[in-house]
């Protein structure tokens, strides 16, 4: 546990000690829930065309794989136009690359990230290491399989894929959100104990909450 | 009517018998001074009464039963009986306080206190040169015997300094008289006067001689080295028998010696006064001794008095009010502080401190101050009003200027002392606790007192102490011992039944004054229930200052007008000094509002033209070439309270050390009087030019760059009240921008800023008081996240700063609204960029504020921090209620003004049919927007309720961190030096350069006070030297003329 | 140019050993621990070596020896030298501490708290070198060490996914483009 | 005869103003006050003077009625007679004086004494 | 009280065509700036898209009463804006609100909105959105000097400051807009626009490289599409006090979309022309170069 999580004693201003415990008082506890869809199929459906026309992308680069996504910005490729666009904080996105290799270290950070994405909420992971460890597979540092850890909705195989590659897997994420399968965040709640306890395998220094809200 | 000459008798007589007794029989011999000096001091009292009461008339006194010149006769007047009445006081309660002292060293010295007395009364009843000369001489010798009372060493050297320079003074009198006598061959004094004429042609160096010579007994500054010695050495009885009493005989004897040099010699006087007026405050700036402090003011407030007799030519029959008044206060407060002195263990003016927790002795303390300072409603007030009105109207202007001066010098070392005193660290050492001695200075804080109301009863302009605010304001000084929760009721109903009883009389510019003032006041007042215990000091202060107020408002002529101005600013000095580090800033609000006080006394001098009942309606109808500089006089002492920029650097410090409920008062309250004076000014002056310069454009740069400057450094200010503090200078630079204006909207919006400005203000300062109560701290970037455990302050603060920002649809957006309707019709527009641009700043420090407080993240040590206290938050609330009441009708306040204000600009009158106010240019309906806006506002609100009704709470650390975490609350909380890159920009125009301005002033008047004062070498030679070349120099001066 | 000028006036003031010139501008030198800091300090000052490019190890586990190499540039001859600095292995595991030159160059705290992480080798003196570095946690023995088998540990820690080949890179593409076997 | 007495007079009073300003011991001093005293004295009395005309004591020598014309004036003689009288108490209170500042310093040089300055 | 309760049903129809204008216009401004760039960017009807997707989604978090009502605040202000000022000269049905209150109200109800949301933002308690409401408050003190002063220039040129005579004294011919007749004011006014457009170069404010996105760095879900309304809304609010004050105010819808479009596409040419100021440099900019203007503008009108 990192000392500035420990439980203190603080004087207050009236001289009165008392005890402040980080992790209660400063973070939510509360777990994550399976969040229903709306009770209207037509108005889910809506939202579901809407949330594939929409995709915020967290601009969170976590391996090599992020120098792929550069020229989805530009000219030449411009994911712009399939109602794809970069977000800078997870709050606003829903849609997570892991581009690329993931080592612990970054691990955790991207829980953190992932965590305080709204419901729903779509990962994909790019390239060979998210899948399979890729090069890295015999690293002490990199995880081999993303979907321990994460729900991933698409995998995009290549090392590194290209843009076409990454284009065409969102087409596809945009294909499995409308058909109304991207559900990842409600499996992420259901399944919570279990991806809880493969990422605190790994994580050794784990100090945040279980949940990050 | 028993004859005066027992007086002598008695005194002489005593010291003789003394003189016979046994040494064992101490006691024996005490009583009888004691006795023989009460029986002096009956005889001077029966004299006082018959000859005041208006029976009798002022008796010769022919000894050797002859007439002069071929006797010596004494003469008993009003005059004589009053100072023989001073002295023989002065002595008799000398000698109580002396008991120990006299007991220890015997009847010797009790016989040489008798004479000292007895030969003071003589000086001050003879008619008679040569007597006059005898007298001083025993004096003289009384004093070689006196000062070696002093248990101080170094006493002793001073003596004989004394003796060496009364040896030269009686070589120079001596010589003096004989040609005197040789030139007219009477001693007589009146028989002199007969012939003047030949005096000043024969005799002019002897009459100089003699006239130069009783000048030095005065100890006139510079030639007075042996005198402070002796003032810093001797008993601090005896000194206040010296400054009170000797002081007193020797001018009298000079005024006596003026009526043989006629009026030529009265320049000389004043000359000579005036000189050591100001010479003697500018070197007591440099002192930490307390006596030799003491010393330098008795320097000083002889040179005053010899100034005023020197201006007997003008006073006429007055002087003799004018001067006594000034001598009187002179007297009774300097023997009171160095009784007081005697109490003190420690020598430097910090040692002080002892008197913390002795409230009687702080009370005596600083009546003493207000006394010598000349603060109504002593008698130095009626005089210098007396004098200074006399002096404006024949145009010596100078010699007023130089007074004032002198008297602002005087006023600050005191008020600086009272604080070191009131304020630094208790010192260890105890008070003296004799009550014999307490009881001689209470009995002069009485006499004080007394002599205040005399001086009333004697002033043409009505006496102060009968006004019924300032009696309900002192009665509190009776009502002390009881608890805070009592004398706050009693404050509270007082001040709403004064409303209600003058509410008949007040015409609607007065009534919105009055209201903020009284009631404004007396809702303030409600946050006071929270302090405990009995609060000792706060009522008689906060009382005065509410009188002084309530005075103001109603005031008609000008003295009432300054009387109430200075009331409402001594007690508002001691309300800022409670402050717990107000000491610095307390000062600096002293003596700049002093400062403003004497330049509106000069203003009203210039105005009134030698009238002490000048009107305030008169000013309308001051001529043209004096106009712009009442004018510019009057409006820049009133800017000192409004704290306009250059004048303002006393105001962030008083406004932010101030006690909690005191803040509000001084900020939301005190600074509408200067607000109400230029309202006063102008409608009675209008504009003025002055070398083709507009005045009022004047004021409307200063209103504008108040504004700015005031914005602009509230903006960057850590401490939540220093912010507050700098944004009231700002609001006021609004209100004066209105009032320069000189249209009617701009005086329309000066007043809404007065009512708005009252309110946010007050309700931001107890909000911010309550939350630094609660977490201990002023400085913002130290809270944070209070919003969930201080909701109710919060609210407060947000309604304030909505309010005060000017953004509908609160009460700030009608002042906004009529200041651009304002500005359309006005001629002067360069100003108004400064306008332009500081309204925006004032969000950047709203905004810092309730979100360096409120917002952002909360800290460790204030997560059980506590909603304020219930009696602050009230006041609170209902300023919320009623600012949105206002906000909704503004036309409940503003309409009968609007009324009002079309007496002195017709054009512009705003409309008030239905619910909407028209103006020439536009329109606004306060109710219209606040219904579309709460329409809007509580749809869209039930729609995200709606949509987002199954929100998580989350808490401080949730937030998105760039996949890290916070670390802790304080690295995570953005506070600290909120505006950095609006420093970059713009800072350069927070350089503190008034501030460095006004310091270099009193730095360098302190480096000279200090440089020069070493003129004073100590050295018994050198100080008759000085004595000598003194005499040459004013010889020579005179001649030169 | 040559580095020998360079390694001549280095030997008559230390007790180095061989020069390896590598490339032209590029020669490394095998320094007794105790000359190292006098070397530094003298081809800073003196020779223009001022900028510390890297401070790395290698561990020669056949020879039980610890190598630190730290690599200096002389950015005015646009040349830089490694000074080469071995330690004994089986001491350095068991705790013996390294001089740390972080007063030298600041930079080399970080290099040194790579190095503890990565290979444990103490510098005692080097400011924040027990704190993570890019390990959050780690419980095992450092993972630069040779005898850290970090296959293995990957594959107990990491849960493998089922089915991976691996092949040699060269072999496969080989085979790919000229499946004739030509 | 009376601008001799004056003359004379004025002169002592320079000298002893002179004295008790140059000198440094302080009996020196004291005892230059005396001069100058005496020096006043003198003046007064040269002023009382008129030239032939005797002593004002109104007894068969000078009848009352020609006293007038034939006595000199005696105020300043009796003005005199009262200075000398407080010139030597002052005297001796300022020896007493410097008896009590030798005891306290054991140094009679007034420049020894500026404990008390500013 | 005599109020035409029609006016409601009057001021949602201006409201429902501004928001959906709002939408469009802002899609084809960020078209048109991807042209800039040669790229197709974003459909037109991407804003709606974004709009369903945020009310759409699941999940959302409060921090407290004032995050919650921070965006209630924004829209509010943006909304009340439109309502405050006569949308279309002339039409009787499109006058909104605007009886209660004239120039000064609009001028300063600007600033509702952004109160609000910097104190909903504020208790968030991100530093991010903290420093982005500093550059945002220390930007806007010198951008709208010149705007003020533009204002005071035109309010005493017409002697009025209701803004309904302003319009109508423009009336007659393009010759009589102010930007004909005082158009050094209009100069100013213009300059400030660009400030209060959070655009480049002035954009600091949001700057998403630096401080992930300002103030709304913690708002999400329902609360963003509030915003995102408000985004439409307000510029155009905004445009349209420009349009009345300078441009001559429009008297029917087509004149009013063309000018609104004409007017907005200045601050989109700037935009993507120029890189981005600090906060310091905007504001020297301002003082140095609109700031004058202004000042000549009060100075002869």
């Amino acid at each position: 546990m990192k000392q500035e999580l420990e439980k203190r004693w603080v004087k207050g201003p009236d001289g009165v000690d008392f005890e402040v415990e980080p992790l209660r008082d400063y973070y939510c506890e509360a777990p994550p829930t399976v969040m229903p869809a709306a009770y209207s199929k037509i108005i889910e459906g809506l939202f579901n065309w809407a949330r594939a026309e929409s995709l915020w992308i967290l601009g969170f680069g976590t391996g090599c794989g992020a120098i792929e996504m550069r020229p989805l910005m530009t000219p030449r490729f411009d994911a712009y136009r399939y109602g794809i666009q970069w977000r800078p904080t997870p709050r606003q996105s829903n849609l997570f690359v892991i581009s690329g290799y993931l080592s612990v270290k970054t691990l955790k950070r991207v829980i953190r990230s992932y965590e305080q994405m709204p419901n729903p909420k779509y990962v994909v992971g790019l390239g060979s290491c998210t899948i399979n460890g890729g090069m890295y597979f015999d690293s002490y540092n990199t995880i081999t399989r993303l979907d321990e850890y994460l729900p991933v909705d698409v995998y995009i195989t290549g090392c590194m894929p290209r843009p076409e590659a990454l284009l065409a897997g969102f087409e596809e994420l945009k294909r499995i959100i409308r058909a109304g399968k991207g559900e990842g965040a409600n499996q992420y709640a259901e399944r919570f104990d279990w991806y809880k306890a493969n990422q605190k395998r790994v994580i050794h220094d784990w100090d945040m909450p279980d949940y990050n809200w | 009517m028993v004859s005066a000459i027992y007086i002598l008798a008695v005194g002489l007589g005593a010291a003789f018998l003394i003189g016979l007794l046994r040494d064992e029989w101490r006691a024996g011999a005490y009583g009888v001074s004691l006795a023989a000096l009460a029986l002096m001091s009956l005889i001077s009292a029966s004299w006082v009464w018959v000859l005041a009461s208006g029976d009798g008339r002022a008796v010769d006194i022919l000894t050797a039963g002859t007439l002069p010149p071929y006797a010596i006769n004494l003469r008993m007047g009003l005059a004589e009986a009053v100072l023989t009445l001073l002295i023989n006081l002065t002595g008799l309660l000398s000698a109580v306080y002396l008991r120990d002292t006299l007991f220890k060293q015997g009847r010797r010295a009790l016989a040489t206190l008798l004479v000292f007395t007895m030969a003071s009364c003589g000086i001050v009843l003879t008619r008679d040169l040569f007597n006059l000369f005898v007298f001083f001489e025993l004096v003289a010798i009384a004093t070689g015997g006196l000062v070696l009372l002093s248990r101080d060493q170094r006493a002793l050297a001073a003596g004989f300094k004394y003796l060496v320079a009364s040896q030269v003074i009686t070589v120079l009198l001596l010589v003096g008289i004989i040609f005197a006598y040789h030139a007219t061959g009477t001693l007589n004094i009146d028989g002199m006067a007969v012939l003047s004429e030949l005096v000043i042609k024969g005799g002019g160096l002897a009459f100089f001689l003699m006239f130069i010579a009783i000048l030095l007994d005065l100890k006139p500054f510079p030639a007075n080295g042996w005198a402070l010695d002796i003032y810093e050495s001797a008993h601090p009885a005896f000194s206040a028998m010296l400054s009170a009493a000797s002081a007193s005989a020797a001018l009298f004897a000079a005024d006596k010696l003026l009526l043989i040099g006629g009026s030529t010699w009265l320049p000389v006087a004043t000359g000579i006064g005036i000189f050591g007026f100001v010479g003697a405050n500018l070197f007591a700036l440099a002192q930490t001794n307390d006596r030799r402090l003491l010393g330098y003011s008795s320097v000083a407030q002889v040179g005053l008095v010899l100034a005023v007799l020197g201006q007997r030519d003008l006073l006429g029959d007055r002087y003799l009010f004018i001067a006594g008044g000034i001598l009187l206060a002179h007297a009774v407060a300097k023997a009171g502080l160095y009784w007081l002195s005697g109490l003190v263990e420690g020598r430097k003016l910090t040692a002080w401190s002892a008197l913390q927790g002795h409230p009687l002795l702080i009370f005596a303390f600083a009546s003493f101050i207000a006394l010598l300072v000349g603060l109504p409603p002593f008698p130095g007030f009626y005089a210098k009003w007396e004098l200074v009105i006399a002096l404006g109207g024949e145009g010596r202007l100078a010699l007023l200027g130089l007074i004032l001066f002198g008297a602002l010098l005087e006023a600050g070392y005191l008020f600086r002392w009272f604080g070191q005193a009131l304020k630094r660290e208790r010192s260890l050492e105890p008070v003296a606790a004799s009550s014999f001695k307490r009881a001689v200075i209470l009995s002069a804080v009485a006499a004080g007192w007394g002599l205040g109301f005399i001086w009333g009863a004697l002033s043409p302009n009505g006496n102060l102490l009968l006004a019924l605010p300032l009696l309900f304001a002192l009665a509190f000084l009776a009502l002390e011992p009881l608890s805070v929760r009592i004398k706050n009721s009693v404050a509270i109903v007082g001040m709403v039944a004064w409303f209600l009883l003058t509410l008949p009389s007040y015409d609607p510019l007065q009534l919105i004054f009055a209201a903020v003032m009284l009631l404004g006041g007396a809702l303030i007042l409600l946050a006071s229930y929270q302090t405990q215990g009995q609060r000792i000091g706060f009522y008689p202060s906060a009382m005065l200052m509410y009188a002084g107020l309530a005075m103001l408002i109603v005031a008609e002529d000008a003295f009432s007008f300054f009387a109430a101005w200075e009331s409402l600013t001594i007690g508002s000095y001691f309300l800022i000094l409670r402050g717990q580090r107000s000491e610095p800033h307390a000062l600096s609000y002293m003596v700049f509002s002093l400062g403003g006080a004497f330049l509106i006394l000069a203003g009203f001098a210039l105005a009134a033209g030698g009238d002490p009942l000048f009107t305030l309606a008169g000013l309308a109808k001051v001529a043209a070439p004096i106009a712009p500089w009442v004018f510019l006089l009057l409006a820049i002492g009133f800017m000192t309270k409004t704290a306009a920029v250059g004048l303002h650097i006393w105001l962030p410090g008083a406004h932010a050390e101030a006690e909690t409920d005191v803040s509000p008062m001084v900020s939301g309250i005190l600074l509408k009087a200067g607000l109400f004076g230029l309202f006063v000014l102008l409608m009675a002056m209008g504009s003025q030019q002055l070398y083709g310069v507009e005045l009022t454009h004047l004021l409307l740069w200063i209103g504008a760059l108040s504004a700015l400057i005031g914005n602009l450094m509230a903006a960057f200010q850590e401490d939540a009240k220093r912010l507050l503090a700098y944004s009231s200078i700002g609001q006021m630079g609004y209100a004066l921008f209105g009032l320069a204006m000189m249209n009617h909207l701009g005086w329309l919006m000066a007043l809404m800023f007065v009512i708005n400005h009252f309110i946010y203000k007050s309700m931001l300062f107890l909000s911010v008081g309550g939350v630094a109560k609660r977490t201990g701290t002023r400085d913002m970037y130290r809270m944070g996240g209070l919003i969930t455990l201080m909701p109710l302050s919060f609210i407060a603060v947000l309604i304030g700063i909505i309010a005060m920002s000017g953004v509908p649809p609160l009460s700030g957006f009608g002042g906004r609204w009529i200041f651009y309707n304002a500005i359309l019709t006005a001629e002067y527009r360069l100003p108004m960029i400064l306008i332009f641009i500081s309204g925006p700043i004032a969000f950047l420090y709203l905004f810092r504020l309730i979100h360096t407080i409120f917002l952002g993240q909360l800290k460790d040590e204030h997560r059980r921090v506590k909603e304020a206290p219930f009696w602050l938050v009230l006041p609170q609330m209902i300023f919320v209620a009623f600012l949105l009441v206002f906000a909704l009708v503004p036309g409940l306040a503003l309409r009968r003004v609007d009324a009002y204000i079309s007496q002195f600009h017709p054009e512009g009158a705003l409309g008030w049919e239905g619910l909407t106010i028209t103006s020439d240019f536009g329109y606004w309906s306060p109710i219209s927007i606040m219904i579309v806006v709460g329409v809007i506002f509580a749809s869209l609100f039930a729609w995200l309720v709606f949509v987002n009704r199954k929100a998580q709470k989350v808490k401080q650390f949730n937030i998105v961190f760039a996949g890290e975490r916070p670390f802790r609350p304080e690295t995570t909380h953005f506070a600290w030096n909120f505006f950095a890159p609006y420093r970059k920009a713009l800072g350069f125009m927070t350089e503190p350069l008034v501030e460095r301005f006004w310091a270099a002033i009193v730095d360098l008047l302190h480096a000279s006070a200090d440089l020069l004062r070493r003129l004073y070498t100590g050295n018994g030679q050198t100080y008759a030297i000085q004595l000598l070349a003194f005499v040459v120099v004013v010889y020579l001066l005179r001649t030169g003329l | 140019m040559t580095m020998q000028p360079l390694y001549q006036a280095l030997k008559a003031g230390f007790p180095i050993g061989e020069l390896t010139e590598q490339r032209p501008d590029l020669a490394f030198i095998t320094v007794p621990r105790e000359q190292l800091r006098g070397l530094l300090l003298h081809l800073r000052d003196q020779e223009g070596f001022t900028h510390l490019v890297l401070l790395t190890a290698v561990d020669w586990i056949e020879e039980d020896r610890f190598q630190l190499t730290y690599l200096l540039h002389d950015r005015k001859g646009a040349r830089d030298i490694g000074l080469r600095v071995m330690l004994p292995r089986q001491a350095v595991i068991e705790g013996a501490p390294m001089e740390s030159i972080h007063d030298l160059w600041p930079t080399a705290a970080t290099y040194q708290r790579e190095l503890r992480e990565m290979f444990g080798i103490d510098f005692p003196d080097s400011p924040g070198v027990n704190e993570d570095f890019i390990l959050e946690g780690w419980r095992e023995i450092p993972p630069y060490r040779r005898d850290f088998d970090t296959l293995k540990y990957s594959n107990e820690t990491f849960a493998p996914r089922p089915g991976r080949e691996s092949q040699d890179p060269a072999q496969y593409m080989k085979a790919q483009l000229y499946p004739d076997g030509a | 005869m009376a601008y001799i007495a004056m003359t004379t007079g004025f002169v002592l009073i320079l000298i002893g103003l002179y004295g008790a300003l140059t000198n440094r011991n302080i009996l020196r001093m004291i005892v230059a006050f005396t001069v100058a005293n005496t020096g006043v004295n003198l003046v007064m009395v040269a002023v009382g003077y008129l030239h032939g005309r005797t002593a004002p004591i109104l007894d068969a020598a000078v009848p009352v009625a020609e006293a007038v014309e034939r006595i000199i004036d005696p105020v300043p003689q009796a003005l005199v007679l009262t200075a000398i009288v407080i010139g030597v108490g002052v005297t001796a209170l300022m020896l007493a004086y410097a008896y009590k500042l030798y005891e306290s310093k054991r140094t009679l040089d007034i420049s020894a004494f500026k404990d008390l300055k500013w | 009280m005599s109020f035409e309760w029609i006016k409601i049903p009057y001021a949602l129809l201006t409201l429902f065509i501004v928001a959906n204008y709002g939408f469009l216009l802002t899609a084809v401004m960020a078209k048109i700036a991807a042209r800039v760039g040669r790229r197709h960017g974003i459909p037109v009807w991407q804003n709606y898209l974004d709009l369903i997707k945020n009310y759409g989604l699941r999940s959302s978090i409060t921090h407290g009463v004032m995050f919650y009502l921070g965006p209630v605040f924004r829209l509010t202000g943006g909304v009340g804006l439109l309502m405050f000022v006569p949308t279309i000269y002339g039409s009787v049905m499109f006058s909104n609100m605007s009886f209660a209150g004239d120039l000064i109200l609009a001028l300063y109800f600007v600033f509702f909105g952004s109160l609000g949301m910097a104190l909903g933002a504020g208790e968030s308690g991100h530093p991010y959105s903290a420093i982005g409401v500093t550059r945002g408050l220390s930007q806007v003190t010198a951008a709208e000097l010149p705007f003020a002063l533009a204002v005071y220039a035109v309010a005493v040129q017409y002697q009025t400051l209701s803004v309904t005579e302003i319009v109508a004294a423009q009336q007659g011919g393009i010759l009589n807009w102010t930007l004909f007749t005082n158009p050094i004011a209009v100069a100013a006014a213009m300059l400030s626009f660009l400030g209060s457009m959070m655009r480049p170069p002035f954009d600091v404010v949001l700057a998403p490289q630096e401080i992930p996105i300002g103030p709304p760095t913690e708002y999400h879900s329902s609360y963003l599409a509030l915003m995102q309304t408000n985004r439409a809304i307000f510029p155009i609010a905004k445009i349209v006090i420009y349009m009345n004050l300078f441009f001559g105010g429009a008297a029917s819808w087509p004149v009013f979309f063309l000018k609104v479009f004409l007017i907005y596409l200045v601050s989109v040419i700037v935009g993507v022309v120029f890189p981005r100021f600090r906060v310091e440099q905007s504001i020297r900019w301002f003082l140095i170069w609109a700031v004058p203007l202004g000042v000549i503008a009060i100075v002869i009108a």
